[in-house]
């Protein structure tokens, strides 16, 4: 067997899929987040939480509503936006003229409160959520055994990472988007219905969290905690990436679950903090992150 | 980030004349409260208290006054905590030296952490120092001297200056009591220094406050190792209150809830980091025993403090008729 | 006029990109001690990138630049002020939050090695009062003096950052459109107060104002596309056809 | 001869963490359980059950503890889950000169090194999970092990436990992978553990993580490829958790089933009545110590610590818990542990019977000497 | 003939300062007046106030017929107003040509991006750079430029030549008299007094929040004494 640092070959593109795939988890995540962050200059600390939402509202639907995965896609992100819409309509939008803090603040309280909801009412050791049948089993790729479902993971989220991508830098959507976050009142002068499009855009990047919760949840076991530690992962991902940069958080996301992966295999003990090095090492290196535009 | 705020009313209400004494009558209240508090309730949580309003008052001093956004303070907090906790329990040091061993631990981690992340501004200055105290939480989990989740524990009080037993909650309550003024007064005198006065103009013009030949790092600098060292002086602090020094303490959740304590009271005003920390200690403390699911009342109370009272808890107060009278000015 | 004027501050071979682009090439610029030097040139000439290199806001990409004698084509910025060379800005730089009197005091207690004493207390700087007051009457700011500078209206703003400017005693001055956006009444003023100023010092300036520039400077250099196209006295400057062709219009 | 008038009794532990299924209220309530049995009062003096959160802080913890016994006229805590917590209230009280009965951690400190005169360890430990688990599946075959730990004190010594026992039975340690406490994805280690060709995964974690990598080691055709899922700190709360299809074939150690005779089937029973839950060996376990510090009480005639303490180091146990079980002078509860078999989803015809017991372990088979265990308490 | 725009008694405040106490003023259809006045005399919170961006307001602002006190503030420019800041408003976020193209189209009848470029040839040379990498006087442009896209009937200039060289200036004096022809109304206020004696109709002198004088240019040679006393023209 060919070996590379001791691994063999072999065991190391399993590694690296494996990585791949993670690293669609943290593109759907960053995604969101930087929708709403580059957009909204919304530090959105309820992230974490929306995800969780996301798999609950899957989870709900199926065990209250007998609603299957499938349906549930649609849904679950739906309904995580409209939450999403409200949230922004009577609270969050009110924070705009402020220091961004405040907004990271709010959105910090409000995934407290949501993640206590639920743990009050589902406890805190979650729920399982079988996959669809549809996806269940494994195919043997010779140097390893990929799950159906996870491969189904990379190829929705890629899908959903490109048709955002897309819908925000190649329509007008994302000039305006972008003009709002520094001067909303003149955008809205020149006739655009700025909070309206705010309170979209953070539908959107919430109803992105939903869906890779909803993604994740015959994945992981579906709980009030699973997005708790998320956030701050994710929002490094998304400074690395470059903040404002849709396609920055995307590729880097991919990037970093990758790199994070190799480091399971060679230095495990630090594969959570893996990112904040790298992190730390872009921004010195390239403040504006790896895709960001110098400010 | 510099703190926004609304527009300002130019037609100031005048302060009232004897507006300076109404605020030394309030300060020697507040401080005749504090000697006689342990009287009346739980010692160990006033010196919590206090603790944690030394906390978020130093990092205020970073936050209110240079408008930088530290989201690693946990590391100066948890490293003091540790250093403080290792020289006197494993080095046998009296707790004033293992305290001051604190604070220049602390000061050295400001000192590289501000020099590596000064150069960066708003989000990506917070970005970078939460990304070393990451690092230095690392450290901390992996390094044996630190005993991992186990933490060190019953870390000795000892006698201060080898003469007050300090294992004798009222002795070790003043104590503390004493260091939090101490420390109160220097951050005072530190922001309403000429020192302090060049922050405040590099918060509102960085590049004005170049182009008159100001090296705004160096101040930068200087006041991120000041407001480091002072918040190793409260971990070390509370090091020996607890007898305790633990993981907890450098995790990025300390770093954001020194954040929380300080928006809450309202940034930029000496008493408004001290009235957080209070509301978030109290909070905690009551709800810990209590039947209410804790994160739900935190996050409510959360919201509604940003939503209504953004100018923080004692900002909105200021902003008050009354508070105008006393003389104080919210000055974000 | 008197002999030979001292030069104070020079640059040769001035240049600067950006990306790809070229917004300075060759620039050659002498700024004499008490001489009133304008820059003048079509919108996105270059002046206020000019500026911004002889700060060292921005490093050149190719040239030197000598200050009293010194090179400084590798000082930093806050180096380069404390040498002597002090700017204004073309959109307007006050500290907002602070008073009109404290603007001019954040400056004036510069140069007395006062601003890193964090051990005294800020009636340390009471005695900087008196010359603050002083500067705050001179430029007609004293109504104002306990406002808060972002209460201000745009051009009495301008006229604080003046204020400001001045309380630092540079050897030499440079101002970015000092008088756009301010009220024909000030524009007076301040073309007195410069005129006065230059009596000490070097003043090199940024002005769409020809009048003023007619009136106040001794000499000229017109800009365009990064390059200089004429120098002079205003009068052979005014005269150039390129000048009036590319800068002026049909109008002066 | 009681302090204060009343007894008191503090349940501190993580109600709303990982570990809030795993103890939690659930303890609080075998607590107020076994205080209701007990009659409500001893020696005509009432007993009251008080319960905190400690979040799986040391310490939140020691503060609480240090409040309750300050200002709250405590007498005894016990629960207590996670081992950081458990050494630093024990250290505490020992301090503060009070009972703590423990019986949600697993360290074998509490009861080795770290022992105190007043420190009980009740339900399991490190030690009987590693004898239960591991010597039991290298009996079976399984004699290579790969161990997916969790990178902090109590993995350590969960592997380095379960490690020495397989090995010493004969059978080797082909690796270990130690991961980040509150990892989400395991499919990285669980392809280090599948090339390791190691018979069994043991998994040296708990909660969460646990759950985590059971759950996508069945998505990844683990046990389908032939190699065996040991939990080594797993419980019904747990398997209840992440459902049968996950957990099914798994092998676990547990002190105590509900189904295993009338007397448990019978407390289980008027468990699920209380809480809409079965007990697993935590709760059973709470509702033990519960009655054990009540009958020293009894027993001493007084509630005075010294007195207290002396009673239950002589007192044999013998309730639905614990039969015939005995306490050493470290302070460990000396009872049976059992091994158990997860179900597969179709074998199961009763709600909640999920295991099948495999094999018992008899107490001083599965617990260390206490001569041997390094307490300076035993001479 | 009545007014395309018409505003009586109109008063605002900034958060307590009141600024405005009662300006009336009204403007044809295609006509072009010029508010002068001495700085901070409220001249842009005038525009300010119309445009509906400063909301703490009372008075009536009638545009086309309309009343324009309720309307919110992305109505406002649907209605056909259209405004160019002092501060120029140019994104950072945003390329020279996005920000030329971001305001929405409000209806037909506006210039074509060819005319602007041919109009500011600069704009044309940066339209990739970063909006506000432009030089001062490039914005200035800008700002105008991207109003003249939508369509709006009516113009609110502060101060558009601040800050441009006197080529420019009077290249949009021209475009001032050209989209005259056009129809074009416009409220303009200017400190440049030489500029706004060639483009406007009618001038109004602002003082502490009031309008104290109004004039045609006809008027002009009798009024200059007075205004050399207020001005100091
Ligand atoms: N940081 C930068 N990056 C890219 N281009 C720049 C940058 N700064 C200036 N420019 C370009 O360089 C040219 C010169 O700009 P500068 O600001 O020096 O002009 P100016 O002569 O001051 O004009 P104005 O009179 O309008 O202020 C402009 O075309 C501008 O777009
Ligand atoms: N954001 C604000 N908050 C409080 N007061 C303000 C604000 N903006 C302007 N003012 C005050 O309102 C008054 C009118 O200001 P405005 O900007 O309308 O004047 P202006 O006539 O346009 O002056 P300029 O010629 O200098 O632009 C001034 O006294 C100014 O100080
Ligand atoms: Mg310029
Ligand atoms: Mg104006």
């Amino acid at each position: 067997m060919t070996m590379i640092f001791g691994i063999p070959v072999q065991a190391l593109m399993g590694q690296l899929l494996v990585g791949l795939i993670n690293g669609s988890f943290y593109a759907l995540l960053s995604l969101g987040l930087a929708v709403i962050f580059g957009l909204l200059r919304v530090i959105n600390f309820a992230h974490g939480a929306q995800y969780m939402l996301g798999a609950f509202a899957a989870l709900l639907l199926l065990t209250v509503g007998g609603i299957n995965y499938w349906l549930a896609l649609i849904l679950a992100p739906l309904f995580v936006g409209l939450f999403a819409a409200l949230v922004e309509k009577t609270m969050l939008s009110r924070l705009y003229k402020l220091d961004p803090l405040y907004g990271l603040l709010f959105t910090f309280g409000l995934a407290l409160a949501i993640e206590g909801t639920f743990r009050y009412f589902f406890g805190a050791s979650g729920k399982p959520y079988a996959p669809p049948a549809q996806l269940t089993g494994a195919v043997n790729l010779g140097f390893m055994f990929l799950p159906i479902y996870r491969g189904w993971v990379v190829i929705a989220s890629l899908a959903v990472c490109i048709a955002v991508w897309l819908l925000i830098e190649k329509t007008k959507l994302g000039a305006y988007l972008r003009a709002a976050t520094e001067n909303p009142t003149l955008v809205q002068a020149f006739g655009v219905n700025v909070p309206l499009l705010l309170t979209l855009t953070y539908a959107l990047g919430a109803g992105l969290a939903g869906f890779a919760g909803v993604l994740a949840a015959p994945v992981y076991q579906v709980s009030p905690l699973m997005g708790s530690n998320l956030i701050i992962i994710v929002f490094a991902v998304v400074v690395v990436g470059g903040m404002g940069s849709i396609l920055g958080a995307i590729v880097t996301g991919y990037m970093l679950g990758v790199v994070e992966g190799l480091t399971k295999v060679f230095y495990p003990e630090a594969s959570n903090i893996v990112i904040f090095v790298i992190m730390a090492i872009v921004l010195i290196l390239r403040p504006a992150g790896l895709f960001g535009k110098d400010a | 980030m510099a703190a926004k705020s609304g527009p300002i009313p130019t037609d100031h209400v005048a302060a009232h004349p004897r507006a300076g004494q109404a605020q030394l009558l309030l300060v020697a209240l507040a401080l005749a409260g504090l000697v006689v508090a342990p009287m009346f309730l739980y010692p160990i949580f006033l010196m919590k208290l206090l603790a944690f309003a030394l906390f978020a008052s130093a990092f205020n001093l970073l936050l209110g006054y240079t408008g930088l956004l530290s989201f690693g303070h946990a590391t100066f907090f948890g490293g003091a905590a540790y250093f403080t906790a290792h020289a006197v329990k494993v080095w046998g040091w009296s707790p004033e030296a293992g305290i001051l061993l604190g604070v220049a631990g602390a000061a050295l981690l400001g000192l590289v952490m501000g020099a590596i992340a000064i150069r960066r501004q708003g989000i990506y200055f917070a970005m970078i120092t939460l990304a070393l105290s990451q690092m230095f939480f690392f450290f901390c989990l992996q390094a044996p001297f630190t005993h991992g989740e186990d933490g060190i524990q019953s870390v000795p009080r000892g006698h201060l200056f080898g003469l007050i037993d300090l294992n004798r909650p009222m002795n070790m309550y003043y104590f503390v009591l004493a260091v939090f003024v101490l420390g109160l007064l220097i951050i005072r005198r530190f922001v309403n220094s000429p020192f302090g006065m060049i922050l405040k103009s590099i918060r509102e013009n960085e590049s004005r406050a170049i182009s008159l030949g100001y090296s705004v790092q160096r101040y930068k600098l200087g006041a991120f190792v000041m407001s480091a060292a002072l918040a190793g002086l409260a971990g070390g602090v509370k090091a020996l209150i607890f007898q305790f020094a633990t993981l907890t303490d450098v995790t990025w959740q300390m770093s954001g809830e020194v954040i929380l304590m300080t928006l809450l009271g309202g940034i930029g005003s000496l008493l408004g980091p001290i009235v957080g920390a209070g509301l978030v200690v109290s909070l905690q403390n009551y709800l810990a025993t209590s039947d209410f699911p804790v994160t739900i009342i935190t996050g409510v109370v959360f919201m509604v403090c940003v939503l209504l009272f953004r100018r923080g808890l004692v900002g909105e107060f200021f902003a008050t008729r009354l508070g105008r009278k006393l003389g104080f000015r919210s000055e974000s | 006029m008197q002999s030979e004027p001292r030069v104070v501050l020079s640059a040769r071979g001035l240049g600067r990109d950006f990306a790809g682009f070229t917004a300075v090439n060759d620039v050659d610029l002498d700024v004499a001690h008490a001489r009133i030097h304008a820059l003048i040139g079509p919108n996105g000439a270059g002046k206020t990138t000019v500026f911004n290199l002889l700060t060292k806001f921005l490093q050149p990409t190719r040239g030197s630049i000598t200050l009293l004698g010194q090179d400084i084509t590798n000082t930093r910025p806050d180096k380069v002020a404390r040498m002597g060379l002090v700017r204004s800005f073309q959109i307007s730089a006050v500290f907002p939050h602070l008073t009109v009197r404290e603007n001019v005091k954040v400056a004036l207690q510069r140069p007395n090695g006062l601003s890193t004493q964090f051990w005294l207390p800020l009636s340390a700087l009471d005695r900087l009062n008196p010359r603050a007051d002083a500067l705050i009457d001179r430029l007609g700011l004293a109504p104002y003096r306990d406002h808060r500078a972002a209460d201000l209206s745009y051009g009495r703003k301008r006229v604080l950052e003046i204020a400001t400017t001045l309380a630092l005693d540079p050897e030499v001055l440079l101002l970015d459109e000092p008088m756009a956006g301010m009220g024909q009444e000030d524009v007076a003023m301040v073309a007195g107060i410069i005129r006065d100023l230059a009596a000490e010092r070097a003043v090199l300036m940024v002005e769409h104002n020809l009048s003023v520039v007619a009136d106040i400077c001794h000499h000229v250099t017109v800009l365009q596309r990064g390059e200089i196209i004429a120098a002079g006295d205003y009068a052979t400057v005014s005269a150039d056809p390129r000048v009036r062709s590319a800068y002026m219009g049909s109008e002066a | 001869e009681i302090s204060d008038g009343k007894v008191k009794i503090g349940i501190l532990n993580d109600q709303s963490g990982v570990y809030a299924d795993f103890g939690g209220k659930y303890s609080y309530e075998a607590a107020r359980m076994a205080v209701e049995d007990f009659g409500g009062t001893v020696l005509d003096a009432p007993i009251e059950v008080v319960t905190a959160d400690h979040q799986n802080k040391p310490d939140i913890a020691s503060n609480i503890a240090r409040q309750w016994y300050d200002t709250e006229q405590v007498d005894a805590i016990m629960e207590l889950t996670t081992s950081s917590v458990g050494l630093a209230v024990q250290a505490l009280s020992q301090e503060k000169k009070k009972i703590t009965v423990n019986t949600g951690a697993a360290t074998t400190e509490l009861t080795g090194v770290q022992c105190t005169p007043y420190g009980f360890h009740w339900a399991y430990d490190t030690h009987a999970l590693a004898v239960g688990t591991g010597g039991a599946l290298v009996k079976e075959g399984g004699d290579s092990w790969f161990f997916l730990t969790a990178d902090y004190a109590f993995g350590y010594s969960l592997e380095e436990q379960t490690g020495n026992f397989v090995k010493s039975q004969g059978g080797t340690v082909a690796g270990a992978v130690r991961h980040p406490l509150a990892t989400t994805d395991y499919s990285s280690f669980l392809l280090q553990a599948q090339s390791s060709g190691a018979k069994v995964i043991g998994l040296a974690n708990a909660g969460m993580d646990t759950q985590n990598a059971i759950k996508q080691a069945a998505e990844f055709g683990i046990t389908a490829g032939g190699q065996r899922l040991a939990a080594l700190l797993f419980t019904l709360a747990e398997v209840h958790g992440i459902g049968l299809d996950a957990a099914q074939g798994l092998t676990l150690t547990e002190s105590f089933y509900w189904n295993r005779t009338p007397e448990s089937r019978e407390f289980g029973e008027r468990f699920k009545e209380r809480t809409g839950v079965m007990p697993n060996m935590v709760h059973a376990g709470t509702y033990s110590a519960v009655t054990q510090y009540l009958k020293a009480i009894e027993a001493a005639g007084t509630d005075e610590t010294e007195a207290v303490a002396a009673k239950m180091h002589e007192m044999p146990v013998d309730d639905v818990f614990a039969q015939g079980g005995k306490v050493g002078p470290n302070g460990r509860l000396i009872k049976d542990v059992y091994l158990m078999e997860v179900k597969a989803p179709g074998d199961v015809t009763e709600d909640w019977d999920y295991y099948n017991v495999l094999a018992t372990i008899p107490g001083d088979e599965a617990f260390l000497d206490p001569a041997e265990s390094g307490c300076p308490l035993v001479q | 003939m009545s007014a395309l725009l018409q505003v009586e008694n109109l008063q605002a405040w900034y958060g307590e300062s009141h600024v405005l106490h009662g300006v009336n003023l009204s403007v044809a259809e295609g006509e072009t007046i010029c508010i002068l006045g001495r700085n901070g005399m409220g001249k842009t919170t005038t525009l300010r106030t119309i445009m509906g961006i400063l909301r703490k307001r009372t008075g009536r602002i009638a545009f086309a017929g309309r009343d324009m006190m309720a309307l919110p503030l992305h109505q406002t420019a649907r209605a056909g107003l259209g405004f160019v800041p002092e501060e120029r408003g140019i994104f950072a976020s945003l390329s020279v040509e996005e920000n030329l193209m971001l305001p929405p189209r409000v209806a037909e009848g506006g210039m074509s991006v060819e005319e602007i470029y041919a109009l500011f040839p600069n704009l044309k040379e940066r339209r990739n750079s970063q909006g506000t990498k432009l030089s001062g006087g490039e914005q200035q442009m800008l700002a105008m430029a991207r109003i003249l896209r939508t369509g709006a009937r009516c113009l609110l200039l502060d101060e558009p030549t601040e800050g441009l060289a006197p080529v420019i200036i009077q290249a949009i004096g021209e475009v001032l008299q050209k989209l005259k022809g056009r129809g074009m109304t416009v409220v303009l206020v200017e400190q440049n007094f030489r500029f706004a004696a060639k483009v406007a109709d009618r001038f109004y002198l602002m003082d502490h929040g009031r309008m104290t004088a109004e004039f045609p240019v006809a008027e002009l040679p009798q009024q200059m004494d007075m205004l050399h006393r207020e001005l100091g023209v």
